[in-house]
């Protein structure tokens, strides 16, 4: 028998800007192929002018409205995808900032970094639209393996070499044991398509253990991207021994591209199995919650505090959807809630990271003492560490607080006891929290340097653009979180939303 | 006309501003100034006193009628007519009279935002109690302004004149000039002269303040300003510990009464209706037959906590003989004459509470005869025990203190106010004298170290023989008419007869005269037993001497019993113009009784004696022995005598000073002291372990232990983190099974 | 004018010294003398203003709300910009705009180590803007987030500015009321989401977060809901007060604050807390709040003996004061747990009283320790001898704070204790006698405790080793012009009450009806 | 058609994925581990979808999915050597448990 194959309608406008991005990457390819090495330079604002003309699409999109569905459905751009990829665009801008004068100064290749992260922000792009079992699985690999390798891209050092490899074996074993559950899924329904397997697990009786296997066994492979306890692990490690900027990127925008995966299938493809997922992401988020607290309280790292940091907010996120399922109001309330969260997560760690880099260029040290006196010799960057701890702790009127809020309420929402007693967790968990922020803020400000080198420290352009794009950013929402909703208002997903 | 008796809160506030003035200019005026300042002040307010007490007088003998009257009762129960003919009719009613033209004379907006509450029940209030009384009822002068309002109620502040306020105003205003006056010479050269005179001021202002007051949420405030002028003044040497703790122990043993004093108010309140702390407005519920009897028997209880401590009744009078530490005019003035019956005047303003409450005169529950009783005898006794002149006229204060409260607690109210009033004067001068002897004598008060002073010293020793005598009461002397009514409200009580409060009495009254003999002799008589001349002090201090004994030989006729058939202007004055009419239960009023009469006068005289000899005694054996080796003829004589003398020292006296005294002092000292010094040292152990070992270890452990366990489950789980990827892998894979199981088992 | 108050008088108010902050922040650290001069002259700007609120303000209308303002915020949650004072806010605004001039002219030539008075001040600055926003705040979130905001200047005032164990006290502050706070966030939101829906402007329902809406609209919560919502509430306010057992963060925080630190957290930190209960969580929970009741004034009593028993154990002369404030509260909170007009008012009353009294205490202490480098109450003495007038102010400030009658403090106790005869609602008036009589005794307690003090410090002869020491010098006029206002306010709150009874009362009595508690 | 045993193939295929990668040290026998769990996951896959397209001739989706898979596991793998290559060329060593710098 024949196939008649007939090619998929394009829609290029909603494709641009993933297109922009990867002719962005082409060029940077040629580019590094046909310069010496004193025009390297280029690459960076190359890359970070690609970055940003992909937004405009993004924007003529936005205002045109209209949800394109394409590969029979199979790839959406709505609002939803819209906000995220806008979100990663900005994200891996950023990045991009970070890493001028880091990369130029270390003796690593630059042109190719610049690849791995334009490839890496195209992985998450296509995340933010997939809508389909091998999409996703495509768009994961092709977010993570270039991640793999930029966690190792100080070759010569042991760390990062170690940093990479731990991150890399982790990563595939999850996404093995994801693939595993994909298999399963794909068996029971016969379909890739989220939208269809939707129905028919729903359809199946809830008592059919090897759908719950997958569920997990899925649920679990992104669970690992976002570094949920107890699949935290790499985290640490990777986001020590991988350059600063690189762990930014990590920390931000593959941990959003996880979320983005996570909020895809459950709320397309699982969706009438809530009652599967909802206690797992019960637990997953207290256990996130607490382990990455408390381990954070005893790290004298900043960096890897911040890592530890970083699992506790993703348990923040994961929070509501352990209540999502209560109500289609709830299940919106959660929806907005992250995607909020994580758009000013990305601000504020950002933040956080710019000013580590920015000392560490003066310290040559992430050692928590090493911030010591940091406010006498460097009022600046100790305030604007201060605004994102602040913010990190949700205290306003740094925007974190908005973010804890939506958490809040998302649980509240639902109504239920479990919602209102995971509630109390975070509630509790950001106190803790504060225990180590604060002390980080106690060195900077109330102690002496530790050598009594109180020389002010030069920041470089990039890593001031940066600054000051995240300050105003936590501020400026902080006092007028009208601002976030505005554009994360009319995102929706498939049945849930408003 | 326009009378001084709706203006009288100008006599405080004359005091206030001085104290101002003094507080802020007096070190730079100097202190002749300063002392100025003081003394003029008081003196205008001596003089508008005089004025009240002439108006008062005048009101009393030509009472308000009709309107006016129906108007003054609706002010004095702290109602306004509210409905517009009510109004209406107050104009036309109140023509050029007291009114509220007078209201409106007041520094603020005044009556017309008055509490109302249906004023039918003033007039019907007013029929009720009108009858009462010896002569027909003559309403207190109220007038009020809206002080503060909760909710719906406007509190407000006023003052109120009757007799009692009256008579308050005038002994207080006597007393705190000659005081004054005295002061510029015994406080000479003092380091802290200014604040001293300011003090005095503040004083004074205070104690107007309070005795004018129109309720008892404004007595309290009067209360408690007294009591801190008198923590000042105690404490003025303050450099030596021994007199800022004396300050403290009074101030705090005042501060426990005042607790009663707080809740007893607080009740009150409650128990009239919650809707003014007005003090006739009170008395009037508690007279009105549907009166909670248990709020008011509670109420008055602890409002005689109050009394109990102010009024250094048992137990609670342990900070009165420290208070001597102060200087000594002050004690006079505070100690004596004045603050110290702040409690007594409490009672008697209120006494309608009391007098329903405690159920005086009619059930047999005597608590505050009794109380009072028992202070008046332990204080005699402990005055025998004390070799400081001042401390002797201490217990002696807290003793008339208990007379007068035995007497407000038998009902006979005139007794005890009366000897409130003529008490201020001798023992005001008593202690001058005291102060005036001590100035000589190198400011020592140990009468030991005294005597023979009557030859250096003429007329202080006149005038402190004269206000012991009147102490002592020996007729005619103030303190011989004032006592006898008490002795005879004891003996006629209401509707029984308090024998055991008359025997108490007569007790004392012997015990009085003895103990003052005995201070009297040591000082002035036998040799001179200190070293240096003793010298008569100036006339600044003599003068007030004077007056005060002057005061002390003739105030006792202004109640001239009736029994004398002396003409009707001359007799029962005091109680006319003084006892209320309004608002007052119906209390019997003690005949005269001669016997009586007689009987505490030769107690009082056999005390002096008893006192005479046992003194003369003890000044010489060796001389006398000398007499019996030389006049063998007079020996039998002398024997007798002696007899005479064991008879009355070892059996009388000795048994009164001896055993007697000396348990009571040390009871006093090792017990209820002990109580209340135990009590602030049990306080202060209690508060270490508190705060050490509950406040420090628990409550803050807890915290700190939190915060260590977090830290501590950190460390634990951080170990986990091997840095071993496939640790981390089983980890992972762990999670991945468990989670798988759960969900796919159990759920 | 009326009209442009009536727009933007709160706003002005709240938003000024944040301008200046930003003025200062600009401004190079080393000029000083502009830096002090900038944030007086904003601080006192902001006085006018709240002099300027004072003059327009409708007194007899004092229950409803004025100069309010309501503009949409985050529309997403409906959380909105809502502003307004009533008789209940207005004392609070206007001891705030009061104290922190004060404090700012104090600090004048007194900055502690180390010195930076840019930063000093800014934070100052910050703390108004939280203060005076949380008063007037009409919007749960809006007040949650003024709330928040006055943390953080606080927590660096006490960590860089403090004594030896500064460090360990700001966290604890911090970490005491986020905790308290973050359990607060939680019970406005059920409450948000357990209250009916309200009509919103652009019309439909929506659910709200207005303090004038929600008591009606909380009126549908179901009692055990009702119950928990206020524990939560009560937990953050309870712990800003604080309320005994969660006031071990207070001593450390006075005692290791600086002397302006340490005022204005007395003078108005505490008073967010209570301040809570009267706006927020009285109102809107009636009922859940007459259940409370009996265990607030239970805790409020003990809060009352406890703290006064402490104090006796001090050595300390700050923390002395501070635990003092404990014992002060625990008046106020007995007042508002009564539930009675009465009750409130004394409380009201209280907060003001205890901030101006406590504030001059605090202001005394630190002057002393400038003066002895040391507050160890055994070294110090003789006070009246060396420096007479700051004797007197420190005898005076004890009065007033023992409940004199005649000085402000008196009628945050009295009226209290009054009111706790009878409780409104259904409480157990037997039991809250108890709670009076206890009380009553603090104040007994609380005359030990304070003239103990006074005892020690003022009487008696100076100590060998400051006898002679020339730093020891009497008030200076700074002091004086940051001092005479409160002393003198203290006299005259003492005399004529009304002034602050006038102001509360009808916004009080109108609160207690509308929680139709019978009684 | 009977599918049970493929799947009972991928199981113990898997299973013996999972047992490689926990518990061997040498980092390239991890690795073949890791590809022995996709296989797993590849026949599972194909399986499956030999299962549907029985049903619907339309439904290829698993065969291509296995068809991803391969291609995609190619590419990690080769990252992945590369990583160990490095990690040798670094430290003489590829045996796991010496990977351990940093931890905590």
């Amino acid at each position: 028998m024949t196939f008649a194959w007939d090619a998929p309608s394009v829609d290029f406008h909603a494709l641009a800007p993933e297109i922009i991005v990867a002719a962005t990457l082409v060029i940077l390819l040629l580019v590094d192929a046909f310069t010496g090495e004193d025009q390297r330079w280029a690459s960076s604002s190359i890359a970070g002018i690609g970055l940003l003309v992909a937004l405009i699409p993004i924007a003529s999109l936005a205002y045109d409205g209209t949800t394109r569905i394409m590969f029979g459905g199979g790839y959406v751009v709505d609002n939803y995808a819209l906000v995220l990829k806008a979100l990663f665009l900005l994200s891996g801008y950023v990045v991009v900032l970070l890493s001028t004068n880091y990369i130029a100064e270390g003796d690593y290749w630059e042109g190719e970094y610049y690849q791995m992260i334009l490839a890496s922000v195209l992985g998450m792009m296509v995340m933010a639209s997939a809508r389909d079992l091998v999409s996703i699985f495509v768009a994961l690999e092709l977010l993570s393996i270039p991640a793999y390798m930029m966690a190792a891209w100080r070759k010569r050092d042991l760390k990062s070499d170690e940093a990479g490899l731990k991150y890399y074996l982790m990563g595939v074993f999850a996404s093995a044991v994801m693939l595993y559950g994909m298999s399963v899924i794909y068996g029971y329904t016969g379909s890739t398509l989220l939208a269809d397997i939707a129905p028919k697990i729903g359809a199946l009786a809830t008592s059919t253990p090897l759908v719950t296997l997958g569920i997990v066994f899925v649920v679990i492979g992104f669970a690992f991207k976002v570094s949920a306890v107890p699949f935290h692990t790499w985290a640490p490690d990777t986001y020590e021994g991988a350059p600063t900027p690189v762990t930014a990127f990590l920390a931000v925008a593959s941990k959003a591209a996880g979320f983005v995966a996570l909020l895809t299938l459950l709320f397309v493809g699982f969706w009438p199995r809530h009652d599967v997922w909802e206690p797992l992401i019960w637990v997953l988020s207290a256990a996130t919650m607490f382990v990455g607290n408390f381990i954070a309280l005893r790290q004298t790292n900043v960096i890897r505090m911040l890592a530890y940091s970083g699992i506790a907010q993703a348990g923040y996120m994961l929070a509501p959807l352990a209540v999502a399922g209560a109500s289609p109001e709830a299940a919106s309330q959660a929806l907005h809630s992250i995607v909020i969260y994580l758009v000013i997560y990305a601000a504020m760690n950002l933040g956080a990271f710019a000013v580590v880099l920015a000392v560490a260029r003066k310290t040559r040290s992430a050692e928590s003492d090493s911030f010591g006196g940091l406010f006498s010799y460097a009022p600046g960057l100790t305030v604007c560490m201060s605004i994102f701890l602040f913010s990190l702790a949700g205290i306003p009127p740094a925007a974190g607080w908005f973010a804890k809020l939506g958490i809040f309420q998302a649980l509240a929402s639902a109504g239920t006891t479990s919602g209102y007693v995971l509630a109390v967790i975070v509630a509790l968990n950001s106190v803790i929290a504060f225990a180590y922020y604060g002390r980080l803020m106690r060195i900077m400000w109330m102690e002496d340097a530790p050598d009594g080198d109180v020389s002010p420290i030069r920041v470089p352009w990039s890593i001031t653009a940066a600054l000051v794009l995240t300050v105003g950013v936590t501020l400026v929402w902080g006092v007028l979180p009208g601002l976030v909703t505005h554009f994360t208002d009319p995102i929706t997903l498939l049945a849930v939303g408003r | 006309m326009p009378t001084l008796l709706d203006k009288v809160w100008i006599i405080p506030a004359v005091m206030a501003a001085s104290f101002l003035l003094i507080l802020f200019l007096g070190k730079r005026l100097g202190t002749k100034a300063t002392a100025g300042i003081g003394i003029a002040a008081v003196s205008l307010c001596l003089v508008f006193s005089v004025i009240t007490a002439g108006q008062w007088i005048n009101r009393v003998n030509h009472p308000p009628t009709g309107e006016a009257l129906a108007s003054d009762i609706r002010q004095a129960n702290g109602l306004t007519p509210q409905t517009p003919e009510e109004i209406e009719s107050e104009i036309n009613s109140a023509t050029k009279d007291s009114g509220e033209t007078v209201g409106a004379g007041d520094a603020q907006p005044s009556s017309e935002s008055q509490a109302a509450t249906e004023s039918g029940a003033a007039t019907t209030s007013e029929g009720g109690h009108s009858s009462e009384g010896s002569h027909e009822t003559v309403p207190p002068v109220v007038r009020t302004v809206t002080w503060f309002e909760i909710g719906p109620i406007h509190f407000e502040a006023g003052t109120l004149v009757d007799g009692l306020t009256a008579m308050m105003l005038v002994t207080v205003s006597i007393i705190s000039l000659l005081v004054h006056i005295y002061s510029t010479e015994y406080l000479r050269g003092d380091v802290r002269y200014t604040h001293y005179y300011a003090f005095l001021s503040l004083f004074t202002a205070s104690m107007l303040f309070y005795v004018m007051s129109s309720n008892t949420l404004q007595m309290l405030v009067g209360w408690e300003l007294v009591g801190l002028c008198s923590f000042g003044l105690i404490g003025h040497w303050w450099e030596d510990k021994k007199n800022s703790d004396a300050a403290l122990k009074a101030f705090l043993t005042n501060r426990v009464g005042d607790m009663g004093l707080i809740i007893g108010v607080t009740i009150t309140f409650f128990a009239a209706g919650a809707t003014s702390f007005n003090v006739l407005h009170i008395n009037e519920y508690a007279l009105s037959p549907g009166a909670n009897t248990t709020l008011l028997l509670v109420g008055a209880l602890c409002l005689f906590g109050g009394v109990t401590s102010k009024s250094g009744q048992f137990p609670l009078h342990t900070w009165l003989p420290d208070a001597m530490a102060g200087p000594t005019p002050v004690s006079a003035l505070i100690h004596a004459a004045t603050m110290v019956v702040a409690g007594v005047y409490l009672i008697a303003r209120l006494y309608a509470v009391f007098f329903e409450g405690l159920g005086i005169g009619s059930s047999s529950l005597h608590y505050v005869a009794f109380i009072g009783g028992f202070t008046t005898i332990m204080g005699g006794a402990l005055a025998f025990a004390q070799t400081d002149l001042k401390k002797v006229l201490a217990y002696s204060t807290i003793s008339q203190l208990g007379y007068m409260v035995m007497a407000l607690g038998v009902g006979a109210w005139t007794a005890g106010v009366f000897h409130l009033f003529t008490h201020a004067f001798f023992k005001a001068c008593l202690f001058l004298g005291a102060g005036s002897v001590s100035h000589a004598c190198h400011h020592t008060f140990d009468m030991r170290e005294m005597g023979g002073l009557r030859k250096h010293m003429k007329s202080t020793h006149i005038t402190f023989l004269i206000a012991t005598l009147a102490l002592a009461g020996i007729a005619p002397l103030a303190g011989f008419w004032s006592k006898d009514e008490i002795l005879a409200g004891a003996q006629q009580g209401q509707e029984h007869a308090y024998t055991l409060m008359l025997v108490f009495g007569l007790i004392t009254a012997f015990m009085t005269a003895a103990y003052m003999g005995r201070a009297y002799w040591m000082t002035f008589w036998g040799e001179y037993r200190g070293h240096g001349t003793p010298h008569e002090s100036p006339k600044v201090i003599t003068i007030p001497l004077w007056i005060l004994a002057i005061c002390a030989v003739l105030f006792g006729f202004l109640n001239l019993p009736a029994f004398f058939n002396a003409p009707s202007w001359a007799t029962t004055r005091f109680e006319h113009f003084v006892e209320p009419t309004f608002a007052f239960p119906a209390v019997e009023h003690p005949e005269f009784t001669p016997w009586l009469a007689v009987v505490s006068t030769i107690l009082a005289v056999a005390g002096l004696a008893a006192a005479y000899l046992y003194y003369e005694r003890n000044k010489g054996p060796h001389g006398l022995t000398q007499r019996n080796r030389l006049a063998k003829g007079g020996y039998t004589f002398l024997e007798n005598k002696y007899y005479l003398d064991t008879l009355y020292t070892d059996i009388i006296a000795a048994d009164t000073k001896g055993p007697l005294a000396r348990a009571a002092y040390w009871f006093n000292q090792n017990v209820l002291d002990g109580i209340i010094d135990g009590a602030s040292a049990v306080t202060k152990k209690v508060s270490g372990v508190v705060y050490h070992g509950v406040d420090q270890m628990v409550v803050d452990g807890v915290v700190n232990g939190t915060g260590l366990v977090s830290e501590e489950s950190g460390q634990f789980l951080r170990r986990m983190q091997t840095g071993k990827v496939q640790q981390y892998a089983a980890i992972l894979f762990a999670g991945v099974v468990v989670l798988a199981g759960v969900l796919v088992f159990v759920v | 004018m009326k009209d442009f108050l009536n727009s933007w008088g709160l706003s002005l108010a709240i938003f000024v010294p944040l301008v200046g902050a930003v003025v200062m922040l600009v401004i190079p650290k080393a000029k000083e003398q502009l830096h002090k001069v900038i944030a007086l002259a904003t601080s006192l700007v902001v006085a006018l203003v709240g002099v300027l609120l004072l003059a327009n303000f409708a007194y007899d209308d004092g229950k409803t709300l004025q100069f309010v303002v309501n503009k949409s915020w985050i529309p997403f949650i409906n959380a909105r910009y809502e502003l307004g004072i009533d008789g209940i806010s207005l004392p609070m605004i206007a001891l705030t705009m009061l104290v922190v001039p004060l404090c700012i002219i104090y600090s004048w030539n007194h900055f502690p180590e180390p010195k930076n008075p840019k930063a000093f001040l800014i934070l100052i600055l910050i703390l108004e803007t939280g203060m005076i926003g949380t008063f007037c705040a009409q919007d749960l979130i809006l007040f949650f987030v003024f709330f928040e905001v006055v943390l953080l200047p606080m927590y660096f005032m006490i960590g860089v500015w403090g004594g030896e164990k500064r460090r360990y006290a700001a966290m604890k502050f911090f970490l005491y009321t986020l905790f308290g706070s973050a359990l607060m966030i939680v019970s406005f939101m059920a409450l948000y989401f357990l209250s009916d829906k309200v009509p919103v402007a652009g019309g439909g329902f929506a659910h709200t977060w207005s303090m004038q809406e929600l008591p009606v609209a909380a009126a549908g919560i179901s009692t055990t809901a009702a119950l928990w919502i206020f524990g939560g509430m009560f937990m953050g306010f309870g712990i800003k007060v604080p309320m005994f057992p969660f006031h071990t963060w207070l001593p450390d925080a006075h005692t290791q604050a600086p002397t302006v630190g340490s005022v204005i957290l007395a003078a108005v930190l505490l008073k967010l807390g209570t301040y809570g209960f009267v706006r927020i969580a009285l109102p809107i929970l009636p009922h859940a709040a007459e259940k409370w009741a009996p265990f607030i004034g239970l805790l409020a009593v003990i809060g009352i003996v406890y703290g006064a028993l402490c104090c006796l154990a001090q050595t300390d002369m700050k923390r002395l004061i501070a635990f003092s404030s404990v014992a002060h509260m625990g008046f106020v909170m007995l007042g508002i747990a009564t539930l009675t007009d009465f009750g409130i008012n004394a409380a009201i009353f209280g907060m003001v009283a205890h901030g101006l009294i406590t504030g001059m205490l605090f202001f005394v202490a630190g002057s002393a320790k400038e003066r002895f480098h040391t507050l160890d109450i055994a070294r110090l003495g003789g006070m009246l001898k060396q420096m007479p007038r700051m004797g007197w102010i420190l005898g005076f400030s004890a009065m007033a704070s023992l409940g004199l009658p005649g000085l402000a403090g008196f009628w945050g106790e009295f009226p209290a204790i009054l009111s706790a005869y009878n409780p409104g609602g259904n409480l157990n008036a037997g039991l809250f006698r108890v709670y009076m009589v206890v009380a009553a005794l603090g104040t007994v307690l609380a005359a030990a405790y304070l003239l103990w003090l006074y005892q020690r410090v003022a009487f008696g002869t100076p100590k060998e080793e400051f006898a002679h020491d020339p730093h020891v010098h009497d008030v200076t006029f700074t002091e004086y012009v940051a001092w005479v206002p409160m002393l003198v306010l203290i006299v005259v709150l003492g005399f004529f009450p009304n002034i602050l009874f006038h102001v509360t009362n009808p916004a009080v009595t109108h609160m207690v009806s509308a929680m139709g508690l019978g009684s | 058609m009977l599918i049970n045993q493929f799947l009972f193939l991928g199981a113990i295929l898997f299973c013996i994925g999972v047992y490689g990668v926990l518990v061997r040290r040498n980092l390239v026998l991890v690795l073949m581990s890791i590809e022995l769990i996709l296989n797993a996951v590849n026949i599972n896959l194909v399986a499956f979808g030999a299962m549907w397209h029985a049903t619907d001739p339309a439904n290829l989706s698993g065969q291509v999915f296995a068809l991803f898979v391969i291609a995609v596991a190619a590419a990690e793998v080769g990252v992945g050597l590369a990583l160990v290559l490095m990690i040798f060329r670094n430290r003489q060593s590829i045996d796991a448990d010496d990977v351990d710098l940093l931890k905590g």
